[in-house]
């Protein structure tokens, strides 16, 4: 036997979808990242109900570094139809585990076999019942890998524990297959792969969440008042969330609520309720993905022209079109940024970890507010449906800015003199009055069609230009809002990596990488919102050449960038593609040293 | 803003909320002289002045269309959004969760609401939205000049249009299959009935749809349709008279835009000619008067075949047709703090800080 | 009296919208146009039906120059409304021609003033019945300046016939006003302004003709098959075009339609029945404006992505959101670019001229069903809707390209061994069968998601990456179908210039004028298609300084410009404006100038 | 495309038209074991099969959504076009324009058409497009995993989604107030009836709306639904048994899907037990049996009665509802040439070169 490979492996495991094997991959998750090993788990699941292949890949790796890789190590089979595939797909010198039942030729020699008989220890329990067998049985592969590789099983109960919210039954029952799994193969395999895990320290003080999950609890302590939206993968979970901790945080001691959030009919009518509710002084929100922002155009383009805020989540997947509903992209940065017939300017958050989904989750609203105008926040589907390590979320560390609103008392002192749209100071905001204002001077009349600083009907060309010149301004001041890059300089760098979003990890590790392997030393620019403030035009001036990695495949960021720094637009080298899979380090080290090489 | 306010020093007579009918108005109309919609936009002015409503408490709201434009023409005092073609539904769907004291007044016209707005209108009324939703009903797209809407008559020909293959939109009819819980058809040219139904709809608690036959006079005058004026008035079927009372003469707070009293309930079965009086949840009433016979607008089914007797026969009928008083709305359902929800402040919006170590601990 | 000015200055009436004018307008327009001046006219009208100000703005240029230009050597106000205003608004030294039974205050002693009895001379009038008489009181004002400046009255019979389609009736009628009009003017009237019209031959074998028409003629000749719309200005006169002349040009012998004309229920279904109809075979056509546009945005996303073609017309009019309806603008272009959420490439051709609508209106048919893709065709308001001087309309010198579909013989021979979406000749194109095809190999199934080349669905990483990669190929293929941009090229040119669309006569103005007033020559680049093709390429790099005229406030061509032309960004220099009116050269001059004397 | 072929050399038995069932089918479903919506799949095969259906005379479309993934599980050798989420009318309109001889044969479900499609799905009934629309109806979003749909029932209580505040939409309803020109209401569970539905619906000229409640067996099975299986069946109050006679039991031309056969009009009154033909549009015949009462098909209004009584008294309604044998279907009102016009050629698509001299002629 070679040398043990500790804490640095993959472990996927191919389910027909469907089949319950989710409680199964997040224990076995939930209890590596107890055992103190970094961990990431991604769920790669076709867009259906039951049936079709599906797959789950935990990245286990002792240095933290917890993008996806390409290579399964472990792989364990429970689905006779990815069978083959997936004894193809172990990398050599990998171990595979599998449920003896699936009778198919096994024809590598290169790599640990290892049969489960995962349906016979299920019969064999005579305390699970019939119609919960096929459920439990991937318990068996959890307690079988638990007692290859070295899983604390008093980790897996604790998994068990939170997953059935301290409920015994289940947990007793879950537990008994795992021990069984456990036992029998201590009894009966051998081990042959070089694959442990080991205890570590390195999982202290985090917590372990989804993007969706996060971005739902920042908005409620970002006191979202009012949140419409329309079920769509890989969005809905944001919502659900939503539907799930609201009445647990933001209900009064009566009981009562301070808020509602409203399915609606699709998402033209999701964001026409938000706009509404926006306009009306509330905090608004919506999220949805790729055919929902799609539909939400036209009233983007009014929220924008008519200074209106609301906050809209768009966890992207794979487009255009329909695409792949239950894979990750970032492909609507190019869209949003132009979303609306006509001259239009997005204000875009980009948060790039699941403790900025959720601080992005209330600030979105300050932002909002201030500004008066949507604001857009590009999360996708790797952030908002898997599970990741997090440094524990954080309490809002600023008040609240609601913006500019005049109420019944400072409509009083201007003496009823104020204009919806006048730039009183400078920076291109206006004031606004919310209806309910029961002051007679506090209502005005909001439109999509040209109107002046007072908020009347007018087609006068320079009427039209003095408010989108104002817009423009307002665009400008945005920047001091938003915000910054998070910025990673080292010395002797050769050149600079802008990046955003969920492939934080895998930039990171190609960083690591290069530097190691090749001696190539690079700075890092992690955007964190568009329009680009002048720290992010610094960092391009500053580097040769700049590598913008993102997971579309026409450079979306890249072409926005360049449209801002001509004078440095050759400098801007797209590392763009997207394959609908979580990115892997190695498709940035590769593409980077290809150019680097050249 | 200044512009909205009453003109100053005027000695006007007032209403039983302190306001002149000045109070009510709004901008001068831009439309066609003699548009169905102006007439329309003066009953609600009156309506309104009449009923006591105070202006802030309402909420005006349209899509896009010259019948969209009178949100304008009405109301200075009350805020408004013109929002997009067809989808004024959403908005103020929305819009009304800010405040829940107030009811919203949403002007629409058959290509906003039939056409490309049917799939908002119908879920504005499954949710029983707490808002007027006026249709203004004209058969044609007046501000796009003159193609077919979804209400014009099948076989109906305009200039340059030719004819229209497609069988018309009834407002009434997808309201009531809707469960839309007060449904009214009513005629622009017969200015009272408009205003008292407007009185009674302003009372209502959830979605009153009110579809007025509201002649284009620029491009659908011809005599083949329904929707002119000279065809109206002869074809018009009234189905009664309703005429409006105030619960309350004095002064009102301003929480409430309608006279707050007592419930009157409606008494069971009419015979011809009787006078039945419909409770509406604020305690007004409204008083319905059978002409034809004994109407009871609390059956949906028999407002169907009223208005399938009326298409078969090639008339309109108008008035009440069906109300469905005791019908929570909207805003009710969602068990909302007193407060409304756009005055709420920070320390009740943001959960407080202990609450954060909790929910990180539920993060595994 | 000064110097007589001959041919060289702009009419401007003045008239409350709804009152019939545009009779009269177009009367005195075709008059000048058979007179043989080279003329425009463009109508500045507000979005309503009765009663706001309205403009009619005539330029008559000698040397052919027939942008709009802001300043009116002649107004005619026939609006108390705007009566003020129209006054100040004339040139010095111009004449102010009105209706005399506006009673204000006239406060200019620098223009020539004449009053007009329009009421008096219409009343006066028994043959007039009165409910015609608000409508022909437009015609003394014809008659007056056909008077004052020399405008030949049997042209303006001659424009009458046309206009009543012959009708004698109301020919006398109006002619009889018409000269009512010039007699009162012959004896009441004294000329003490220069300005005159003389005839020329420069308009012979032209025709006049208004964009939507040329574009639906153009259609009908490209055998347009279905065409489905909603209501919206400035589209709607297109398909009402087609309404008119399907009939009369596109019946058979029988009495029977080769083509089916629906108005859908709004856009969302008129881009949904364009993509039905287009996979179906059909040459499937739509036109719309910014805010349909908007609402197509997720069918154009799958139109894209299932391959299907068929042509959108967006007349532009001034956004963002409902913003100035009846208003010209470029505004759409970087929306249409990004036209949906995820990575998409957009086809678009950009007409520059009233004959170029007539030549894209076929020809963008067969772009589309070579490139089986939607081709997006941007006009605006200004050519949809105004009259234009313009070469008459060619007959298509190239048979139809119907692509490349297979029928049943076509099944037959190749056995029915085929891919709905295999790259057989190398070019990107796949080949298609369409619904009716009777072969029993024909049938495939079409879906927005991700598909291999034989149709089928798939959730393949490289799957969809060959998929997305082949799109890409495409769309450099597309290069080759499209129009070639027009260069003009002079010796000793300072900078180049590129522009689309109907800010051609602007420029062609502006350069005119940079060179004889200011020794600045300059080459022209007339873009006709994005993507860009190598000329396009060449021209820039040709240039160190290139400035991109546009009607829009963001220079969104520039932008895309830059994009695809990183090396030479910085030479790409914005000319933006957009305040709803069409453009002006000295707009363009000024800013080139202003750049020039850096 | 070579999956789209019959197997080679199966020698099986072959209907009218000469195809084996085999011909009929599609793709193995990837929707969950029991869903109700496989077994609509399987009856659309069977129907097609038994009605001597050509498989390449029709053109399937959908939304998205479970039940919109079905098109791709029966007739291979049709075409299809699973479209966009609530807009498969608007496609299913201009495909069918293509060929006016094909029919189109869609599939939704109630999220994809009574919520985001709810206009589009109400204006393919006005335009009556000549089609089968099925509504897969389970009162869930199945593939989003279990929202309420907008036939959700108001108080319905799920786990992860609380309680459906809203009123149900009632597809059978909405499609009678459309005036669409067949409706029924089925239930999955019963595939006899389902069968012979589809068959008379396959043979009607316009749109056929047929709503079937297909319990969603992963998201909404709980007891207080309509639309579960136990509930169903339990509730299920069949209106008729349908049986469907193909008028000619010889080949058929390629031209029609349907046997044509002289036309078998319609008598009048029925009585309890009575068997009554209703006459399609080609000749073929649906013939009814009345189970419970004299229910005449051709009564609007007496489809809305049964429905709201089915409503009041919490019971479904399964049959056929309405049928108005007589509209012409959209591409009939288009008046157009004989040949497909996918299939005319460029010297008919093209006017004749003289054209244009008199097309500029008009241009001053
Ligand atoms: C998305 C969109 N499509 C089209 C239009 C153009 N449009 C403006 S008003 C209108 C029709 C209005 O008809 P209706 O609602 O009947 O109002 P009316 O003018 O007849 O009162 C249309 C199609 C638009 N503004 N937005
Ligand atoms: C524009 C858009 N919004 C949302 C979705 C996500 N989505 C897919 S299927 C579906 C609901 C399907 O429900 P239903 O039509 O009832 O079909 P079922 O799965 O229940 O058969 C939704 C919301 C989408 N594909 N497109
Ligand atoms: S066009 Fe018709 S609908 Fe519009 S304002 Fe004029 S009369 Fe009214
Ligand atoms: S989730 Fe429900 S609707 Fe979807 S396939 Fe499964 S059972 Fe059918
Ligand atoms: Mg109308
Ligand atoms: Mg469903």
């Amino acid at each position: 036997m070679t040398q043990r490979i500790v804490n640095d492996f993959s472990i996927t495991v191919g389910t027909p979808n469907g089949s319950g094997s989710s409680t199964a991959n997040n224990t076995i998750l939930r209890a590596l990242f107890k055992m103190g090993i970094p961990v990431s788990g991604k769920n790669l699941f076709p867009s259906n109900i039951q049936g079709l292949p599906t797959w789950y890949t935990i990245r286990v790796n002792k240095d933290g570094f917890i993008a996806r890789r390409a290579s399964h190590e472990i792989m364990v089979a429970m689905n006779p139809n990815s069978f083959t595939r997936d004894l193809a797909d172990v990398a050599p010198g990998g171990a595979f585990f599998y449920a003896d039942d699936i009778k198919l030729p096994i024809n590598r020699s290169d790599i640990s076999i290892y049969p489960m008989p995962v349906k016979q220890l299920v019969r064999s329990n005579p305390e699970i019942p019939a119609n919960l067998r096929d459920l439990v049985a991937n318990m068996v592969y959890v307690g079988i890998l638990a007692h290859m590789i070295g899983i604390d099983i008093e980790k897996i109960k604790l998994a068990l524990k939170f997953h059935f919210k301290n409920k015994e039954k289940p947990i007793a029952l879950n537990m008994s297959m795992v021990k069984a799994g456990a036992e029998w193969a201590a009894a009966n395999l051998t081990k042959t792969d070089p694959f442990y895990v080991e205890p570590m320290n390195k999982t202290e003080g985090l917590i372990m969440a989804d993007g969706n999950t996060a971005a739902a609890l920042g908005a409620i302590y970002g006191g979202v008042q009012f949140a419409s939206w329309y079920p769509i993968t890989p969005a809905s979970s944001l919502a659900e969330s939503l539907n799930e901790y609201l009445p647990m945080l933001r209900r009064t001691p009566e009981g009562k609520n301070t808020f509602a959030v409203v399915q609606a009919e699709d998402e033209l009518a999701a964001i026409g309720m938000c706009v509404g509710a926006g306009w009306a002084g509330l905090r608004a929100m919506t999220s949805t993905s790729g055919p929902g922002m799609s539909l939400m155009t036209e009233y983007a383009g009014l929220a924008y022209f008519a200074e209106v805020p609301l906050v809209i989540w768009d966890v992207q997947r794979m487009g255009p079109s329909t695409g792949l509903p239950t894979r990750t992209s970032q492909g609507d940065v190019a869209f949003v940024a132009n979303m609306g017939h006509g001259d239009i300017d997005s204000l875009i958050l980009l948060p790039g970890s699941i403790k900025e989904c959720f601080e992005f989750g209330w600030r979105a609203f300050d932002i909002a507010e201030r500004l008066q105008t949507p604001v857009y926040v590009l999360s996708d589907l790797d952030f908002g449906m898997n599970q990741w390590m997090s440094e524990p979320f954080e309490y809002p560390n600023v008040p609240m800015d609601r913006g500019k609103v005049l109420w019944e008392e400072d409509l009083e002192q201007l003496k009823g003199d104020w204009g919806r749209y006048r730039d009183v100071d400078g920076d291109g905001i206006p004031y606004r009055t919310l209806p309910g204002n029961t002051h007679p001077a506090s209502a005005y009349f909001t439109r999509g069609t040209g109107h002046t600083p007072e908020a009347r009907y007018s087609e006068e060309p320079h009427v039209w230009v003095a408010k989108m010149e104002r817009l423009k301004k307002k665009y400008e001041t945005a920047k001091q809002y938003l915000p910054r890059a998070v910025i990673q300089k080292v010395d002797g760098a050769k050149f600079g990596i802008i990046a955003f979003g969920s492939t934080d990890p895998a930039v990171e590790e190609a960083r690591a990488y290069l530097e190691q392997e090749h001696g190539l030393k690079s700075d890092y620019l992690r955007l964190r919102a568009i329009p680009f403030t002048e720290d992010v035009s610094q960092f391009i001036a500053e580097h040769e050449r700049v590598y913008v990695v993102e997971i579309n495949r026409d450079g979306q960021l890249q072409q926005l960038l360049s449209i801002k720094h001509p004078q440095h637009a050759t400098r801007l080298v797209p590392i763009a593609y997207s394959d609908g899979l979580p990115p892997t380090a190695q498709w940035i080290w590769s593409a980077i040293l290809e150019q680097e090489e050249k | 803003m200044s512009e909205a306010l009453p003109m100053a020093g005027a000695a006007a007579q007032v209403n039983a909320v302190g306001l002149s009918k000045n109070d009510y108005r709004g901008n001068p109309t831009t439309l066609c002289q003699g548009c169905g919609h102006n007439s329309i936009a003066n009953q609600i002015i009156a309506a309104c002045y009449e009923a006591n409503v105070v202006p802030e408490k309402i909420v005006k709201f349209s899509g896009i269309g010259c019948s969209s434009k009178s949100p304008t023409y009405f109301l200075n005092r009350s805020f408004g959004f013109n929002s997009l073609h067809g989808r004024m539904p959403s908005l103020a769907t929305g819009a009304l969760f800010g405040d829940y004291r107030l009811k919203g007044l949403g002007v629409s016209g058959d290509g906003d609401s039939a056409s490309i707005g049917m799939g908002q209108f119908k879920h504005a009324m499954r949710r029983n939205v707490n808002m007027v939703y006026i249709v203004e009903n004209n058969g044609v797209y007046g501000l796009t000049k003159g193609q077919f809407s979804a209400t014009a008559d099948k076989g109906l020909e305009l200039k340059k249009q030719g004819t229209n293959l497609y069988l018309p939109v009834d407002i009434c009819m997808e309201a009531l299959a809707s469960r839309a819980t007060f449904v009214a058809r009513l005629f622009a040219g017969n200015a009272k009935q408009v205003k008292e139904v407007l009185k009674a709809a302003l009372s209502h608690k959830g979605i009153a749809v009110l579809d007025i036959i509201s002649p284009c006079v620029t491009f659908n005058n011809q005599e083949s349709s329904y929707y002119s004026y000279s065809f109206g008035k002869e074809r018009e079927d009234p189905l009664h008279d309703i005429s409006f009372h105030a619960a309350s003469e004095g002064p009102q707070s301003t929480i409430s835009y309608v006279p707050p009293k007592p419930e009157i309930m409606l008494e069971a079965d009419m015979v011809d000619g009787e006078i039945r009086e419909v409770a509406l949840h604020d305690g007004s009433r409204i008083v319905l008067k059978a002409l034809d016979k004994d109407y009871d607008p609390h059956n949906r089914l028999e407002a169907m075949r009223v208005l399938e007797e009326a298409h078969a026969n090639n008339y309109l009928v108008t008035g009440l047709l069906y109300i469905a008083p005791e019908s929570p709305s909207l805003t009710d359902l969602y068990n909302l703090v007193e407060t409304p929800l756009n005055r709420l402040t920070e320390q009740e919006l943001r959960p407080a800080p202990e609450t954060i170590h909790k929910i990180n601990a539920l993060m595994f």
